[in-house]
This record gives C-alpha cells, sequence and structure tokens, in this order.
C-alpha cells in the first residue's frame, strides 16, 4: 500500500491514483517517418528496471492531474514527484533519465524534431 | 465423575467470584472470569487436547498466547462455528462451546493413532514417492488423502456476524503492550503524539502481567502497572487498543490490525475490525517466544514452556500438574521452578543442560532446596494421554551423547526452555532484513528501509529494566521525528533477577547412537521430527525454503513460531554450517491468522459494488421491464407484457419502432463537455475523420483509436458553438474515455487549450424513433421547427419539450428518424412520462437494450466491445470511410500501417445468413470453412451478433470472418455441439441499404 | 542450469497451481493443450508424485457480456478439439455447494464452462521432479549462482559472467519469470514486459469443502482447495511495476470480498498466509517464446499468470527452439517479431485475464 | 418531492424514499441537500483578469491552496484542482451565475445534475467516515474549510467539512448516491443514524 505524494493533494493512498507506466515517452511528431521496428519500440518497449524507475502517475479519485515520480522498483522507495514536462531534480533520477536507451531511439529523435 | 482440580489456592488475575461454564468435547466444565478455555481447561485437569495433524499423536497445551501449535478447536455451533481457535486465546464466556479436532471417533480412542505406528513410513515428503501407480489413480488416492486432511470444519452457511474496517492515523504506532511498548506510548504520548497502542491480549501488560518476581518502583509489577496504564488512558490523544493483533507491516507506514471485539462486547458488535493505520512511526515491542528443547518424545500432553507454566501460575492460578520438572538451557526456567515452589508444587528436578551452571537464580533454586542436575539432559520420556515420568541422562562434555546411568524421575508435567525467538515477524514483512546473534541464539532485526524501530524482547533485549529504558527512549525519539516536544521523566527503577548467558543444545541426544530421532519434534502442529529434518538434508532439500516445503515445518496455523529456529539449526547442524548460512524463511502477513471476512469488511451482498440507475428506472420497474447489467449499470433490457416470451417483446418493441415510434432509455451514454480553442483540432486528434470544418449545431460520428490503431470506443459530437463540443461515448467506455483524453490533454498536449467535464449523469435521455416520432415530439415541443429541412439529421436544436429545457440531437442509432432528447437528471422522470402519454395514442412502445441491439444490427451500425474485442481495426469493419486519408496525424494512423494489420486474410465483418430461416445462430458461434467430422477444425472466423429479426422476418447475424469481405456469397458451415448451421455470407447490412429513413 | 536462489524459488513456488489449457485464440490453445498432454502423463514420466490432480476448472459468467463472450471461448475451444462443458447455475450449484448462485447477487452466476481435465498440480513437486530428472539425465544444477551478465561477441553470445565466475557456452536460454527484462538488459536489448506483483494467499487448512478449481474474471478471484486443506486464493496482479513481491492490500481485500460474496461460509476461516510473486506481462498477456537479437541467445518468458500451468509444453518447445535455432508451429506464433508486426496473440482484451 | 412546481424534480434518494426520523441521541444525522445548483469553473490562476472576474460574480476569489473551500453567503467554492473549481449555489442560483461567468469569458460547465449532496453531521461522523475514507479526518489535520476529493468505500465522493461538530458534506454522482446513502446508513449503524428531510 503506497503513500504517493500527489504534487497537489499531497499523501494519499496508492488505491486513490492510476498507474501510467514510463515517463518521458514522446510522442513521434510524424509516426508514418518510422519503421514498424522503430514504431514498436515507441508503442511496447517499457523501462521495466530493477530500481530507480521514472513513472508517471495520475490522481485519478483526487484533483486527477497527471505527474511524475522516481520510485525504486526493488524497494518502493519513492525518491521523488515533479510535474509534467518536467525533469527529475535528483541526481540518481535524472541519471537514470539520461541513461535511458530511449534518449537515443529513433521515436524520440523523431519526436524531438518538433520540438526544435 | 468428580475431576481433580489444578486451580491453586491463590494468586492470578482471574475472578474467583465469578465462574463460568462452558462445554469441551460434549462434556460440561466450569472455569473462572479471566480464564482462557486452555486456562479453564488445565484447571479441570484436561491435558489431552488435540491429536497431531499427521500421526494423530495425543497433544496438550504447549504455550500461553498465539504461538501455541497443539491446542487447536472448533468454537462454537451452526453458521458461528469457527475452526482452528487457539485455546490460548479464546477468552472464556459462558455457555462456551467447543471441540477438539482431526480425531475419530473421540479424542482419547482416534482410529487416526494408528499413523504414529506407520510413522516410519510416512516421513516427510513421502507422497511424493507413492500414490503413482497405475497412472491416472491419484485421484481416487487423493480422495481420500483429502478426507484426512485438514483440521477444522468449515460453517455450514453464511456468516452471522459482521466485520467493520476503520482508516487510522497516528504519529507513532507501538506494537505490543509489554515493558517496551507500555514504556514506548508513554514516552510518546506524554510530548501529545497521536499515539496507538496495540496489544492482542485482553488487557495491556504483556509480560509484566505474569511475573510475579519483578519489583517496579518499589512495587511488585502487576500493582505498579495500573498507575502506568491510567497515566495513558488520561492522554487525549493516545489510543489503547487491546485484543489487537498487529497482522501486517506494509510499505510506506501502513499496517493492518485486527481488534476482536465480540469476544467481550457481545455479537450486537461487529465481530472484529479491521484497522488500517497509517503510522509515521513504528516501534516493534512484540517480545519474544520462548521455544521448547528437541528431546525424544518431547510432545506428550503435560511437556510445556516453562514461561508457560509460570504465566498459568500467575495469570490464572492453575499449575499444570502436581509435580512439574523443569529441563532447561537457561537461567530463566529457574524462575518458573522458583514460581512452581512459592506456590507449593513440588519440582522434583531442574534440567539444566549448561555443566557449568551459576548465578544468584541458580543459586536461589539451589537454596530453595531444589535439586539441579547440571549437564543433564532429558532423554526420554513416558506417558501417552499425559506426562507420567522423564528419563535424564548426563551429557557429554560436547553435548552430542550422552554418558552415565539413566535415572527417571517421577512427573505429571515438565516445563521446558530452550531459550528465545525475537517475534521479528513484522519487521522482516516491512522489508527489514534480520541478522543472527550467536549469544541469544535467533535472528534480531537489522536494517529497515522504513520508519520502524525494534525495541525490547524484539531486539533481543529481554530485562524488564531494558525494556522500558528502550521503549522510553524510542518512543520519545519517534514523537520528536514527528515534530513534537519531548517531555522528560524519570525512568522507572527495577528490581529483577540478572541471568547469566544461556547455552544452546539444538538436538538433545537420546543415548542410543544409531536410531533415527524419529520422536524428537520440532514441529509439533505438522509432526515434524529432527528426523524429518535429516532426511530432507540427505535428499537435498537443504536450502532453508526446500526445508520447509519439503517437511512442512513451520507452514502450520502457527507458522513455527516455537519451531523455526529449531529447524534451522539442526539443518546447520545436519550440513556442517552455521545458522545464518542456511538462512531463514520470509515472514509473511499475517502475523497470526486472521478472519476473511474482516477484510472483506462490509463491502459485500448490497454494499459489494453500485448498482447505477438512470432517472427513469422507477418507471421500468412499474412497468415490469426485464433488466440487464452493463458494468455497473442496470439497464430496461425488454418490457414483457403478461405472457409475453422475451422474443415476442423484443419482436414487438423493434416493429413499433419501425412503423411506429419507440422510446429508448439512453441515459447511460458517455457525456463529455469540451470548451476551449483547441477543442476542433483536439478531436481531430482523437478521432480518425476530420472535425475543424463542423458546423455549430451540427453533429458527426467518430470512431477512436488506440495507438495501435484497434478500435477503442465510438460515438456522436455535436458542436454547440465554436469553441464548445458535447461527445458522447459508449456506456462502458465513458469512464475510459474521459481518462484517455485528459491523459492526452496533460501528457502530450498541455499547450492545447482544452477543458473537459463529464456530464454523463448531468443529462438524462430519452431516445424517441420511428417514423411517427416528429409527430409525438411536435406535440410537446413548440418552439422548435421540427421539419427535415429546419432541424436535419445529425444537427441539434434547444428549447423545451413538455415544458423541461432540452437539447434535442437528431442522431439515430436505429435507421430510423430519430430525436434524442437531453434534459436535466432530475426531470429526466418528468420527460419520460409527458412521452409516454403523449405517445400512447401513436402507438408509442418503450423498447429496451435487446431490441436497440436488433435495431442496430438490421442496419449494420456496430456495438464496441461486441463487434470488437481489441483486435479489431476501422478497415476490418469496412468503415474505410470513417478513416482520414487527407490528415497526416491521429491518434492510431500509424499503428493502422503496421504490417501484419495491411494483410488481407484478416478477420473482417460481414453479414450473415443462415440456411434455415427458422435458425438462430448462437453469438460466440465459431465459423469454419470445411466441416470435419470431429474436432479439431480450422475456424474462420466468429459470429459477434445475433438475433431474430422481425424487420427481415428472418434471423441475421454478424460476423467476423478471415478475408470475409471477399466471400460475399459463399456458403460458409458453423458447427455447433448438436448441429451444423450452413449460412451464406452478405453484407453487414439488412434493411434500409442507403439510410434514407433515418434522414427524412 | 543456474539459479540465483533456489529451484522453484521463483514463480513455480509461488503459484495458486492452477493447470488449465481452456483458451480463446488458437496458438494459445496450441501450446496450452500441448502442456496439458504432458502434464498427464508427467508424474510417471519423472518417477515423481506431482499431484496432478484434474479435478476440473470452473469459470463463471455473471452478465450477459460474460454469457457471451463465453460461448465464443467455449465454442472455439470445443472446435480445437478441448474439452469444455457449459453448465447451468444449477448445475453449478450442485457441483460446487458452497457457492452462493441466488440470482439476487449484485454478480450473479448465470452460467459457467468447465475443463474437467484442468485442475491443479503440486507446484514444489513439479520443480522438484523436474530438477531429478534433469540431474539424472547429467544437467549440472547449481543453487545460489547469478547471473550478472553476457559475454557477447560480435552479436553472438559466447557465455555467462555469474557471481561464481564465468561459464562460456555456445547457446544460452533464459526462462528468468519476473526478471527477464532486467536480464534482457544485461544482454543489451529490452523486452516488452512489465514485471508487476501477482498476490495469493491461503486459508488455515480445513476438512474438503471444494473439489474444483473456481474461477471468475467479473468479481475478479479464483480459488480452490489443496490436498492440506487450505483455500488457495488469487487475484489479479497489482497496477504498476515493482519487484518487492509486496502488493496492495486493496487488491486482498478486493479478492476476499468476492470471494465471500460468493462463498459465504470462507467469512469465519481465517487467512493462514499471504504473498506475492513477480509476474512479467507483454502487451497482450501472452508469452515470448523466442530467439533475440543476440544470436544463440533465447528467451522464454512474459507468460503473466500463466506460466505454471504451461510448464511442460512451454519448455518442451523451447528446448526444440533453442536445439534448432529455429521456432517450431506451436511457439512461432509467440516469437519478439510479433509486436513489429502487430500480429499480437490478445489474451486480455478479448479473453479477460487468464490465470 | 416538494418543488418549485411543475415538471417535477426527482433526486437520486428521492427514489429510495426513505422516512425521515431515528433513534434520540443517533450518533450521525444524514440528509439529502436537494437541488443544489453545481459549476465548473476552470482557468488560471496566474491570470489576474480570471480571478477578479470570479471575484466580482460569485463573490469570492477561488481558493488557490489545494484542499480547501471557501464559503461566501449562500455559495461554496470547492478546489476540484490547479485549475479548476466547483461553485455550489442554492437550487436555481446556478443559472444566472453561469451566464454570468460565461458572458465574462469564462469557462464554465452547468454539472448541477452530475451529483447531488449528502451532509453527514453528529458527534461520531468522523468514525463513521472513517470506516471507509482513508483521508485523515482528525482536527489537526482537517477542519472547517477543509475539502478533499477521495474515496469512501468503493466509490469516488468529494467532501468537505462545513462545521466543527463535525459536519461534512459529501458531493457524489447521482447514480453512486443510492450506494452512498446505504454505505452511510450501515456504517453508522453501530452508533444509531438519524435521516432528516431534504
Amino acid at each position: 500500500m503506497l503513500l504517493i505524494n500527489c504534487p497537489w493533494c499531497g499523501p494519499r493512498d496508492d488505491a486513490e491514483f492510476h498507474y501510467g507506466g514510463e515517463a518521458h515517452i514522446l510522442r513521434p511528431a510524424n509516426p508514418s517517418a518510422l519503421s514498424d521496428e522503430e514504431f514498436a519500440e515507441y508503442l511496447f518497449l517499457q523501462q521495466n528496471p530493477r530500481g530507480l524507475h521514472l513513472e508517471r502517475w495520475c490522481h485519478s479519485d483526487g484533483c486527477r492531474r497527471w505527474f511524475n515520480m522516481v520510485r525504486d522498483t526493488a524497494t518502493n522507495r519513492i525518491l521523488e514527484v515533479y510535474p509534467m514536462g518536467e525533469l527529475p531534480s535528483s541526481q540518481s533520477g535524472l541519471a537514470a533519465w539520461r541513461n535511458n536507451w530511449r534518449r537515443n531511439s529513433a521515436a524520440e529523435r523523431n519526436a524531438r524534431n518538433r520540438v526544435e | 465423575m468428580r475431576r481433580r482440580s489444578n486451580r491453586l489456592e491463590k494468586g492470578g488475575r482471574v475472578d474467583r467470584t465469578r465462574p463460568v461454564r462452558f462445554r469441551f468435547d460434549g462434556r460440561d466444565f466450569e472455569g473462572l472470569s479471566g480464564d482462557t478455555l486452555a486456562s479453564a481447561l488445565l484447571a479441570n485437569d484436561v491435558s489431552l487436547v488435540a491429536r497431531s495433524f499427521k500421526y494423530h499423536r495425543p497433544r496438550g497445551i504447549v504455550a500461553l498466547g498465539v504461538e501455541e501449535p497443539n491446542a487447536l478447536v472448533q468454537c462454537g455451533i451452526g453458521n458461528g462455528t469457527t475452526p482452528n481457535q487457539r485455546a490460548t486465546r479464546i477468552e472464556l464466556t459462558d455457555g462456551l462451546i467447543a471441540a477438539s479436532q482431526n480425531r475419530w471417533p473421540l479424542l482419547r480412542a482416534d482410529i487416526g493413532a494408528i499413523n504414529s505406528l506407520l510413522s516410519p513410513l510416512l516421513p516427510a515428503g513421502f507422497y511424493y514417492k507413492t500414490f503413482m501407480w497405475p497412472p491416472g489413480w491419484w485421484l481416487r488416492y487423493e480422495h481420500w488423502i483429502r478426507r484426512v486432511a485438514g483440521l477444522g470444519r468449515a460453517p455450514p452457511g453464511p456468516d452471522p456476524d459482521h466485520y467493520r474496517q476503520v482508516h487510522a492515523h497516528c504519529d507513532v504506532l507501538v506494537v505490543g503492550a509489554g515493558p517496551a511498548g507500555l514504556a514506548a506510548a508513554a514516552a510518546a504520548g506524554r510530548s501529545g503524539a497521536r499515539v496507538i497502542l496495540a496489544d492482542e491480549q485482553s488487557e495491556p501488560g504483556g509480560s509484566l502481567l505474569a511475573e510475579d518476581d519483578v519489583e517496579i518502583d518499589g512495587r511488585p509489577a502487576a500493582d505498579w502497572l495500573p498507575t502506568l496504564i491510567a497515566d495513558l488512558q488520561a492522554m487525549p490523544e493516545l489510543t489503547v487498543l487491546t485484543r489487537t493483533a498487529v497482522n501486517g507491516l506494509h510499505d510506506h507506514g501502513f499496517l493492518t490490525m485486527l481488534q476482536n471485539r465480540a469476544a467481550h462486547e457481545g455479537t450486537a458488535r461487529p465481530r472484529c475490525t479491521l484497522w488500517k493505520v497509517r503510522a509515521r512511526h513504528v516501534v516493534l515491542a512484540t517480545g519474544a517466544h520462548e521455544r521448547p528443547l528437541v528431546f525424544a518424545d518431547n510432545d506428550r500432553p503435560g511437556i510445556m514452556l516453562a514461561s508457560a507454566v509460570r504465566g498459568y501460575i500467575t495469570r490464572y492460578g492453575v499449575t499444570p500438574g502436581r509435580r512439574v520438572a523443569v529441563f532447561c538451557s537457561n537461567d530463566d526456567a529457574y524462575r518458573t521452578a522458583l514460581v512452581l515452589v512459592r506456590h507449593g508444587v513440588e519440582v522434583p528436578a531442574i534440567i539444566d543442560v549448561r555443566a557449568n551452571t551459576a548465578g544468584p537464580l541458580v543459586d536461589a533454586a539451589r537454596a530453595a532446596g531444589l535439586t539441579v542436575h547440571a549437564g543433564h539432559a532429558v532423554v526420554g520420556t513416558s506417558g501417552w494421554h499425559r506426562l507420567r515420568s522423564i528419563t535424564i541422562r548426563q551429557l557429554s562434555g560436547d553435548g552430542q551423547t550422552c554418558t552415565g546411568r539413566r535415572r527417571t524421575i517421577r512427573c505429571d508435567a515438565l516445563a521446558v526452555s530452550g531459550g528465545w525467538t525475537p517475534a521479528v515477524h513484522l519487521f522482516s514483512q516491512g522489508g527489514g532484513s534480520l541478522a543472527w546473534d550467536e549469544a541469544i541464539g535467533a535472528f534480531l532485526p537489522d536494517a529497515t528501509l522504513q520508519q520502524v524501530t525494534p525495541v525490547g524482547g524484539c531486539a533481543g533485549t529481554m530485562s524488564v529494566a531494558g525494556c522500558l529504558a528502550e521503549g522510553h527512549a524510542t518512543g520519545g525519539a519517534a514523537a520528536c521525528a514527528a515534530g513534537h516536544e519531548e517531555i522528560e521523566a524519570p525512568l522507572p527503577r527495577v528490581l529483577e533477577h540478572s541471568q547469566s548467558l544461556p547455552d544452546h543444545l539444538w538436538t538433545v541426544p537420546h543415548g542410543r547412537p544409531g536410531r533415527p530421532l524419529a520422536t524428537h519434534f520440532v514441529d509439533f502442529q505438522n509432526d515434524v521430527t529432527a528426523a524429518d529434518v535429516h532426511l530432507a538434508a540427505r535428499e537435498g532439500y537443504t536450502s532453508v525454503e526446500h526445508l520447509k516445503r519439503y517437511t512442512t515445518t513451520g507452514m502450520g496455523t502457527d507458522q513455527g513460531k516455537t519451531s523455526n529456529v529449531n529447524a534451522l539449526a539442526i539443518m546447520g547442524e545436519v550440513l556442517g554450517s552455521d545458522i545464518p548460512g542456511v538462512g531463514h524463511t520470509t515472514f509473511r502477513p499475517p502475523y497470526t491468522p486472521a478472519a476473511i471476512g474482516a477484510y472483506a469488511g462490509r463491502t459485500i451482498g448490497a454494499l459489494f459494488d453500485p448498482v447505477r440507475i438512470t432517472a427513469m428506472d422507477p418507471w421500468h420497474r412499474a412497468h415490469g421491464a426485464a433488466f440487464e447489467h452493463v458494468g455497473q449499470w442496470m439497464r430496461a433490457w425488454y418490457y414483457p407484457r403478461p405472457g409475453e416470451s422475451m422474443r415476442q417483446a423484443v419482436d414487438r418493441e423493434v416493429t413499433a419502432a419501425r412503423e411506429a415510434v419507440g422510446l429508448l432509455d439512453a441515459s447511460t451514454l458517455g457525456k463529455i463537455d469540451i470548451q476551449g480553442a483547441d477543442a476542433a483540432e483536439f478531436l481531430n486528434r482523437v478521432y480518425t475523420n476530420s472535425w475543424l470544418r463542423l458546423q455549430p449545431g451540427r453533429a458527426r460520428y467518430g470512431l477512436m483509436l488506440g495507438e495501435d490503431g484497434m478500435v477503442m470506443d465510438d460515438g456522436v459530437t455535436t458542436r454547440l458553438a465554436e469553441n464548445h463540443f458535447h461527445m458522447t461515448t459508449t456506456t462502458g467506455g465513458a469512464g475510459t474515455v474521459l481518462d484517455w483524453l485528459e491523459e492526452w490533454l496533460q501528457t502530450e498536449w498541455p499547450d492545447l487549450d482544452v477543458r473537459l467535464t463529464s456530464v454523463t449523469e448531468h443529462w438524462a435521455v430519452a431516445a424517441l424513433c420511428g417514423p411517427r416520432s416528429r409527430e409525438l415530439l411536435a406535440r410537446l415541443c413548440t418552439d422548435i421547427d421540427l421539419s427535415a429541412e429546419a432541424f436535419p439529421f445529425m444537427s441539434m436544436r434547444e428549447g423545451t419539450v413538455a415544458g423541461i429545457p432540452a437539447r434535442i440531437f437528431r442522431i439515430s442509432f436505429s435507421g430510423e428518424i430519430s430525436f434524442e432528447i437531453n434534459v436535466r437528471r432530475r426531470h429526466g422522470l418528468a420527460l419520460w412520462e409527458a412521452l409516454v402519454a403523449a405517445g400512447e395514442p401513436l402507438g408509442l412502445c418503450p423498447y429496451g437494450t435487446e431490441a436497440m441491439h436488433v435495431l442496430r444490427a438490421e442496419k449494420g451500425f456496430i456495438i464496441v466491445g461486441q463487434e470488437t474485442d481489441g483486435t479489431v481495426t476501422p478497415f476490418d469493419l469496412g468503415m474505410d470511410w470513417i478513416v482520414s486519408k487527407t490528415k497526416t496525424d491521429f491518434i492510431g494512423k500509424r499503428g493502422l500501417d503496421r504490417r501484419d494489420l495491411l494483410a488481407p486474410d484478416r478477420k473482417q465483418l460481414v453479414g450473415l445468413l443462415s440456411e434455415d430461416p427458422r435458425d438462430v445462430i448462437p453469438e460466440g458461434a465459431q465459423v469454419v470453412e470445411t466441416v470435419r467430422s470431429r474436432p479439431p477444425m480450422t475456424m474462420i472466423g466468429h459470429v459477434t451478433s445475433s438475433y431474430h429479426s422481425p424487420t427481415c422476418g428472418r434471423p441475421i447475424a454478424l460476423a467476423l470472418v478471415k478475408g470475409g469481405r471477399s466471400m460475399l456469397g459463399n456458403t460458409v458451415s458453423i458447427p455447433l455441439a448438436n448441429r451444423v448451421v450452413g449460412a451464406v455470407v452478405s453484407e453487414p447490412r439488412f434493411f434500409d441499404p442507403e439510410g434514407e429513413r433515418m434522414h427524412g | 542450469m543456474l539459479e540465483k536462489g533456489w529451484i522453484g524459488g521463483g514463480n513455480t513456488g509461488r503459484n495458486t497451481t492452477i493447470i488449465r489449457s481452456n483458451y480463446l485464440w488458437d496458438e494459445s490453445a496450441a501450446i496450452y493443450e500441448h502442456a496439458m498432454k504432458l502434464w498427464e502423463g508427467l508424474s510417471q514420466e519423472l518417477n515423481f508424485n506431482l499431484m496432478f490432480s484434474q479435478r476440473g476448472v470452473l469459470t463463471l459468467a455473471h452478465s450477459e457480456h460474460e454469457l457471451r463472450e463465453m460461448r465464443r471461448r467455449v465454442e472455439a475451444i470445443r472446435l480445437n478439439g478441448i474439452d469444455s462443458d457449459v453448465l447451468t447455475p444449477d448445475e453449478i450449484k450442485r457441483l460446487v455447494p458452497i457457492m452462493d448462485t441466488s440470482p439476487n447477487l449484485r454478480y450473479p452466476v448465470m452460467g459457467g464452462f468447465i475443463q474437467r481435465r484442468g485442475g491443479t498440480a503440486r507446484h514444489d513437486a513439479v520443480a522438484w521432479g523436474y530438477a531429478r530428472a534433469a540431474d539424472a539425465r547429467g544437467v549440472d544444477i547449481i543453487q545460489n549462482c547469478a547471473v550478472t551478465g553476457f559475454r557477447i561477441d560480435q552479436g553472438t553470445v559466447r557465455g555467462v559472467e555469474t557471481t561464481r565466475g564465468p561459464i562460456r557456452a555456445s547457446k544460452v536460454a533464459c526462462v528468468v519469470a519476473g526478471h527477464a527484462g532486467v536480464v534482457a538488459e544485461m544482454a543489451g536489448f529490452r523486452l516488452p514486459v512489465t514485471s508487476r506483483p501477482l498476490q495469493a494467499l491461503v486459508s488455515e487448512p480445513i476438512k474438503p469443502i471444494l473439489d474444483v478449481v473456481i474461477m471468475s474474471n467479473a468479481v475478479h478471484m479464483y480459488v480452490s482447495q489443496s490436498d492440506k486443506g487450505e483455500m488457495v486464493l488469487g487475484a489479479g496482479t497489482d497496477s504498476y511495476n515493482s519487484y518487492t513481491q509486496r502488493g496492495s492490500m486493496t487488491v486482498i481485500e478486493g479478492m476476499l470480498a468476492a470471494a465471500v460474496e460468493l462463498f459465504p461460509c470462507l467469512s469465519r476461516l481465517s487467512m493462514l498466509r499471504s504473498w506475492g510473486g513477480i509476474v512479467d506481462t507483454c502487451p497482450d498477456a501472452s508469452p515470448i517464446i523466442s530467439r533475440t537479437p543476440v544470436r544463440n541467445l533465447y528467451f522464454n518468458c512474459g507468460w503473466g499468470t500463466g506460466g505454471f500451468k504451461a510448464t511442460p509444453g512451454s519448455g518442451h518447445v523451447f528446448a526444440d527452439l533453442v536445439a534448432r535455432d529455429e521456432p517450431n508451429a506451436i511457439a512461432a506464433p509467440f516469437s519478439l517479431d510479433r509486436f513489429v508486426g502487430g500480429y499480437l496473440i490478445d489474451e486480455h482484451g478479448a479473453a479477460g485475464v487468464a490465470h | 418531492m416538494a418543488d418549485q412546481g411543475a415538471p417535477a424534480c426527482v433526486t437520486p434518494i428521492d427514489v429510495l424514499a426513505t422516512p425521515p426520523g431515528g433513534p434520540r441521541g443517533a450518533g450521525i444525522a444524514i440528509r439529502e441537500r436537494r437541488l443544489l445548483g453545481k459549476l465548473v469553473v476552470r482557468g488560471d490562476t496566474r491570470d489576474t483578469d480570471f480571478i477578479d472576474t470570479v471575484q466580482g460574480t460569485v463573490g469570492t476569489a477561488p481558493p488557490t491552496t489545494p484542499n480547501r473551500c471557501v464559503f461566501h453567503d449562500t455559495l461554496a467554492v470547492i478546489w476540484l484542482g490547479p485549475d479548476e473549481w466547483l461553485v455550489v449555489t442554492p437550487p436555481g442560483r446556478e443559472e444566472g451565475l453561469l451566464d454570468a461567468l460565461a458572458a465574462e469569458g469564462i469557462v464554465v460547465t452547468d454539472v448541477s445534475d452530475q451529483s447531488t449532496v449528502i451532509r453527514l453531521t453528529g458527534p461520531r461522523a468522523r468514525e463513521v467516515l472513517a470506516q471507509g475514507c482513508a483521508l485523515d479526518l482528525h482536527p489537526r489535520s482537517f477542519r472547517v474549510g477543509s475539502a478533499a476529493q477521495s474515496r469512501i468505500g468503493r466509490i469516488r465522493t468529494t467532501l468537505w467539512q462545513v462545521d466543527a461538530q463535525p459536519g461534512y458534506d459529501l458531493l457524489v454522482s447521482c447514480s453512486f448516491a443510492a450506494w452512498l446513502w446505504a454505505w452511510l446508513t450501515d456504517a453508522g449503524g453501530e452508533f444509531g443514524v438519524r435521516v432528516e428531510a431534504g
């Protein structure tokens, strides 16, 4: 029974939340430009580490707002919660983001094209 | 016959003025208020209370509390009966009825005891090596094995009691109200922190309740206790919960505690309350369990833990025997000997495995005139239904063998102590690691990530003074950590015996070299002996988990509280490895067995899951509707008239909708209010078709896909104003779709100016359809021009119907002219009744979800979740027309282009017309190209919808068939269990294919 | 054979021992039925009593929608040549007298279907029986030896690094339920699996009251009674990734409320022990039996809650794949490339959660 | 169902037809606050125009701190999210307010009949809620003016404390109101439940 600190509502039981899987997966700006293999990475591959996991949660029974969280899947220890669109502030969390293979995936490069 | 009484002249916390009558195995007994069933049975000299699980050996009470392995009884009768209750935890109440278990026909004469003679044939794991032949016979063997297995009996019917749950929050949760726990609670409470002190016994005090040789602040512990408890109860933010077992320590300071209430508050109250606690800090003052010594025939009734013997005397004024010997490896058991002497019970001998015994307690024993056999051991016992004598011998220096002559000592009880095992269960459950402590010979709490601090016995501290000090310090610190000011208070002064170091003799030799240790019981309840542990080792089941699972040690209802460490240690001996090397099994919730009903709580029966009803529901009920569960909703299914079959009712409803006017309660459809400058752009991204140029007041059908291209939901969305849309979803998809849209907005497109609000229940919806629906509506609605020109198909108008403000949508799920009238929920019933009244002369007929299905199927309209199952694309459904070719992107576009989704042999939606026009193909039936005499057969599709169509006067079906679009006109077969149906593949539209009617 | 802990200590020793092959999709039916046929002679083949007990697995339907789905599944199962009988509420009541089949339940029992060849097996015995047989065939079983990395050279696996030193091998086969994703990372590629807690619990042992295995997706619970007399209950996985083998109390409460709703007499029994396993689940809730981006490195994983029942079948076709470097007809549909092409075997989309 | 004339208005609690009454000294009292107006207002708190407009039309600025609600004469404004509030009005007041806000270009949606409000009062109200609600309702962390969206039993509920007695308003979707009503009656059973006319 996790105690999740909603950035808005404060600590609540995990029963109030909806788990949204890996955080920071950008939707390709031009999906048609991706091969089936590259698109499959975006569609099906999720980080599944035994250790720090950057994940999305939604306080579905509360303020219905999505946010990000860094949690150690080996201990369920929660390092931090932070808003959508931002990166972790903890060094270890940031490292986990940087070391994610996805940062160099075709899908993410495709998505960044929109940003740039 | 008058049984002898073991009740002592004085002592105990029982009320000698209040006798309590109870019944055990059909015989009436009398105990005292304050007794447990165990103490009352002992007082009545009942030594035999149970049979063991496997060998059916006679067993007596071993312990004082939850750790009791033997004395399990069936409590109560009828639906209120409860199996496997520990006699040591049952508070005696007047009229209590209990019975022994796992014996037949009688406890004293149990046929199953034959197993104990066969025991050489039934070692650990023997099942795995037998009953294999002839093949297929296992089920027959098993039938008999199952009958002799199991302990008590389940009640025959529903539970007469009920159970409550309550959430609680505190700064400090103290588990255990022994000296350490009390001190911790006091220190934390004094500071004003919110404290919960929970203990599974009927009164706080823990071990202090059973000590008559400890003085605190100059008073006997038991007299000092009430003042402290009074202090605690005076603290406004401190809650003391007795009869409350803390059963689980979960993540992030979440704990579950089971409070037994019926025991003392009568059955008007719930039987139990399950507390669900969030604690900032947890203090574990769970104490320790004494463990027996493992020696030959150590399971006879009358052989008890030394602390239990002491407890029965001091707490209940009951002695387990008249001549009670003591067998130990530590000083603590000497206290039991001294208590016995003080109460005039004969103690023939103290047998101490330690060769050189010294220290104040030993001296006190000698001073009391007791014989101490140092460096000796009990090598055998006699007595079947109760202990008659013990045999002792001198131990060799290394304790591995025996020397000297055998001496037999007559006694009717034996107090045994092999040391203490800290109750680290909760600490381990919560993810804490354990470390072996050689001195006390047990695992102690090591590291944890949680805010959990073990104190006292749980941390290996056995002295009362030490417990008080640790609790005091920890409680104060915990309160501070929670932001409270610690308030100084003096530590009480404690006077108690100091104890010298214990020794650990894990296996007591029986002095018969070569003979197996077949009656050295390690786990009493599951009849696991030292010999079984040796066998497991020989066969390679050496990992601690393999040992547990192969021998079943520690898998009984006591979860090995008294046996685990002994089993590990013996395995260590066999393997020649140290105990940390052997390791320990993980502790799992619950700490003690907990009523399943308590976890179910009140969310059963009427409160199991909400039933959602619409505003028109009272009318549906009043008019005899049959209902259908759709998710949580109850929807009117059809409205049978007296004597009408479902088929007749549905045919009538469908025909009315096609020929006159029908009325459907469509309130359950999901509805989402969408506002913002980018609303149209947003719809353009989540629907497959294009939305930018939809005119205000006009509506459009939309299909939503997942990113994988599979159909997820559908519905009609209307543009109310430039930046304002009203979206409808399927009934089942209402919640999912809103969440899905919010997710995209918040996580992917925060730049879009779009706001979503669910209005599903704000609007009640009555859908009129049929050729006369316009005529009917005109009678109730005068402020809207209803003509086809002024109010065309797929548009929306606002006005009033029967004086009720309404939004009217000209959309159709039936293929007929249709008006979906939306009014605020409060007016739903009034609107419905007005429509029914005005419609009667026009032949109006309310219809339910079944007729709705038939109507849409005749038109070939899909239902998401029936024609689709998460593996179906718009192209599979033949809905290419709704997938924009021009849009560069929408959710699911790329998914649709994947290799396998373009394959020509995908399942495609087609119609099926059974060759026999009376034969309605069952939904879910499988389609094959060629029928074979018997399965297996290659399936090419399945029937998704199938009805009798009164409009077409024949059965119609929709099916998903591999390459179906290319098979139009072909005949396929549907092999059913009892017959084969032939059917012709057709277009999935059976009526008004051009759709003129609904535009009219 | 390398085992990080003790053999059978993963999901083999934590599951609720249910065995059945009544799956909707042809591909699933094929592999689970292959396993079922092997189960039927396995005790004799291994000369170890696995207590494989074909007591029957009864799946309940609680609504019109579920009845429709059930009919679809039953027809498919039947035409795949797998046994399956539809039962009415009355027949169910006769078979399981302790079940509340009254129509006024929130989710009334409207029908069900039973696979009579389905049932349970003693999970530990399965691990031990196989271990003894493998050992007898000369397999070297090394426990307490964790793989810490792979030796890969030019895209081909050459061996593994372990906590007890390196081992060279020309082929490496990974069957590491729960940790498949972690091990794949070691080899430098990803798997479409997520690892989540799956909780189960047992009651105290009681005299026999339930002979068949009961499954219900609507109220989300499955239950059987072990030979020892314990009621064995399970539900679905927790919603979030975790390797802690601890799940949420909410799941346990939901499971037990459902159990009491269907079997009112369970209310007074006591929960003895609850525990969690880690299951890795694919997006389509079907397993992976496949070659990988690394040559001669093979994975068998992603079974979600279905791994135990498939044991003999999944092991057999996996061995075949490793030996021939080519999947046979049963294994082929479960290869990794289905996630690229999009031909998924969607067992939760269409058939509800598969236990 | 006394109401402002025809057409008849029916609430989800009306159809239960629970007769008012209950034991003297009941631990809790429950009643439906029938047909209250409810508006969802959306806006950006950094936009001063938005704040001022709400202030001007509603009479009070929307609370910007989470888990709070403000009361202004007969209105209550409850924080639902960083850009979302619920304005609860007496019956009939919602249309006027909706038009006023919409006229100022504020995103507002009428959700009056999406949900209903059950007033829970009485000395044991806190204990009753604690049976199904995981929030910490202790006065140290939840007082008058506190609000939260959470779960009660199996359903989603928004609650705010209206007095120290304590008294709470429970906002629940119409189709779940009957369940919550039954749940409250059951949870209060131990202490006695008084039903008051809506």
